[in-house]
């Protein structure tokens, strides 16, 4: 592996089309190539994530996903083609990343919210802002996409925002309410450029602002949202409790009842995988 | 008359008949509140299903409110006053992917 | 080849998570299905939208590119890998896209602008223009990026917006100025939404408005475009004139010297590839 | 005084500092055109290449004006007067893809 703090000849050539814009640069480069990335769900936002965070240089890419490839996936998720039909997505999206290591690493720079539920949305968010890590969080259904990123320079976290799970039939799903490819290939690309400016320390992030796009009106909006909420968010409340020790945090996340919390009578896999964490 | 655009997003929109933006107007001879905003909506607006808008007198959970696109939380939430030719926008979070 | 006008059961499986959207539906899925797109360039915007159309579901894709992978591409265009340097990008990219079909057509339903450059941009309008296709024109440098449609609903060609060409030393492209693949991955992304709206016949497209993105400040805005200019775009002006023929027009691309027009001595790869519409 | 913000993207900012929205001030005892702000940018705020910027009294081929985030051209060119708060702004357009 070529050393972390500097540039190769190969890198300079292979990346020189990002490395001479002025806001970026090699110092930025350098950063991304020493810096780690999880990204959970290897989906329509995985996948596109993945991908320019691949081609764009970070040191290291973490996918996580135990859903397998479906048929009814493939019209989004630009990584899984129809031969993939039954392997599972991390591995898929992996091998397309030409990453060797999938295996889930305890301290990435920056995490990325490609999932496609409330309960493991809710996990992601709790365990971001108890190990103190910004998280960009993507979401889509039919012709609109939803980003922001929480728990970073004040802004608030997922908790802050919705401290009541919505009602479970009050949630809709790709799987019932559908989802176009190029709405999520626009958010996935957009988390992977939040991701790049988070780790680069570059440009004004999305901290503490929501865009809400609705492909079908073409209509963009930036809203801007509240603090975090130390007083009134049950988790930002216990990561800035100086009086809890990191294995109190820890316990904070095995105490926390998420099947109740959210109204739903169990876990669903995919919130099961990502309690490794 | 108080002049208000009501916009409904994130698949709020499907309890007000699949319309994503509202002119409304109330009369300005008393004061309105966000709080008397999701009444009138309840019984001016709603379609159908107002459990899924309103629970506990307040918005459901899973609803974002903007003022101005801004969120409600910086202006008072439910104590907000509205002002002529405001803009009250109801997003439903998203969480497909 | 299977039915245009039905859909079979692997198909309904497939696209299920779209045709379920309410706003999009069976008969939107026909129209793909029915229609052709032609995406011209196949670097860091082609590579989405070419993606993105495919596994949507588009009939048949077209794609023009005679430059060459090069090790500084791969950093943003999503389809072209290290071990394709020195391999043609259309060709590249439609085996990507597993269509065995790149030879060049004349009967495209949508055109998507993908290039980089100003004088082939000229072109590809004046062909729209002239043809009464409509153009799904995306551009990026650095970390912005511009979105629109031209020709298409009364809205604006690229030359009502610009009659006069800008002087060839004020103009940056990406060898000059960089670009991040975020960027290029989002309005390539979007491009494929507007292409799919076209042919769908859904929503509201970006006809009369344009997309401005600025990703590292994050602020979106759509502004309003002026209506196509009869009286003084010289193209739309022609196109619109009943007394010439398709072969009169079709000479008046002959005859226009677009060289002169953008101030640069002589045409460059890209440009003489295009012409063969 | 005329308060107007100005902004500038797609690169034409790198003629004014690589400052992307400026504020400024205008005195409000005569009426103010397009045109006579383009002049009053070249005069006060441009710092290099004037060139790139204005030509032939007009702006320079390849630069968008708008007026509130609308096409200068739906709003009478260089002949437009400005009003108090007006949001004008220079996009440059981009080729690169
Ligand atoms: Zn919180
Ligand atoms: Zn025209």
């Amino acid at each position: 592996m070529s050393n972390i703090k500097i540039l190769s000849n190969a890198e300079i050539e292979r990346y020189s089309r990002q490395l001479i814009i002025p806001d970026y640069g090699i110092e930025s480069q350098i950063k991304l190539k020493s810096s780690s990335v999880l990204i959970i769900g290897c989906g329509g936002l995985g996948c596109p994530s993945a991908l320019y965070l691949s081609t764009a240089g970070i040191g290291r890419l973490g996918l996580v996903d135990n859903d397998f490839v479906e048929i009814s996936n493939i019209h989004r998720q630009i990584a899984h083609e129809i031969h993939h039909v039954g392997v599972n997505k991390a591995k898929n999206l992996a091998h397309k990343c030409q990453s060797l290591n999938d295996q889930i690493k305890y301290d990435y720079d920056v995490i990325l919210d490609c999932t496609d539920n409330v309960i493991t949305r809710y996990l992601i968010n709790d365990v971001c802002v108890l190990l103190n890590k910004p998280l960009v969080s993507g979401s889509a259904l039919k012709f609109e996409g939803q980003l922001t990123v929480y728990n970073y320079l004040n802004g608030p976290c997922y908790r802050c925002l919705y401290p009541k799970a919505p009602p479970a039939h009050s949630v809709s799903n790709c799987s019932d309410a559908g989802i176009l490819g190029p709405i999520v290939g626009t958010i996935g690309s957009l988390q992977a450029l939040e991701a790049i400016k988070i780790i680069a320390g570059i440009g004004k992030s999305l901290s503490g602002r929501m865009m809400i796009f609705d492909g079908l009106d073409f209509q963009t909006r930036i809203i801007k949202l509240r603090p975090r909420q130390i007083e009134t968010c049950i988790m930002c409340q216990s990561a800035t409790d100086t009086k809890l020790s990191q294995t109190d945090k820890n316990q904070i996340l095995d105490k926390f009842d998420y099947s109740q919390f959210c109204g739903v009578s169990n876990y669903n896999d995919k919130s099961q995988n990502v309690t490794v964490l | 008359m108080l002049h208000l655009t009501i916009e409904f997003s994130g698949g709020a929109e499907l309890l007000f008949n699949n319309v994503k933006k509202h002119q409304i107007e109330l009369p300005d001879n008393r004061k309105w509140t966000i709080k008397d905003l999701l009444a009138w909506i309840k019984d001016n607006l709603l379609k159908q299903k107002p459990e899924l808008f309103i629970q506990d007198e307040t918005i459901r959970p899973g609803i974002l409110i903007l003022v101005n696109d801004s969120d409600w939380d910086l202006l008072g939430n439910l104590t907000y006053e509205l002002n002529d030719n405001d803009n009250i926008t109801f997003i439903s979070t998203l969480h497909g992917g």
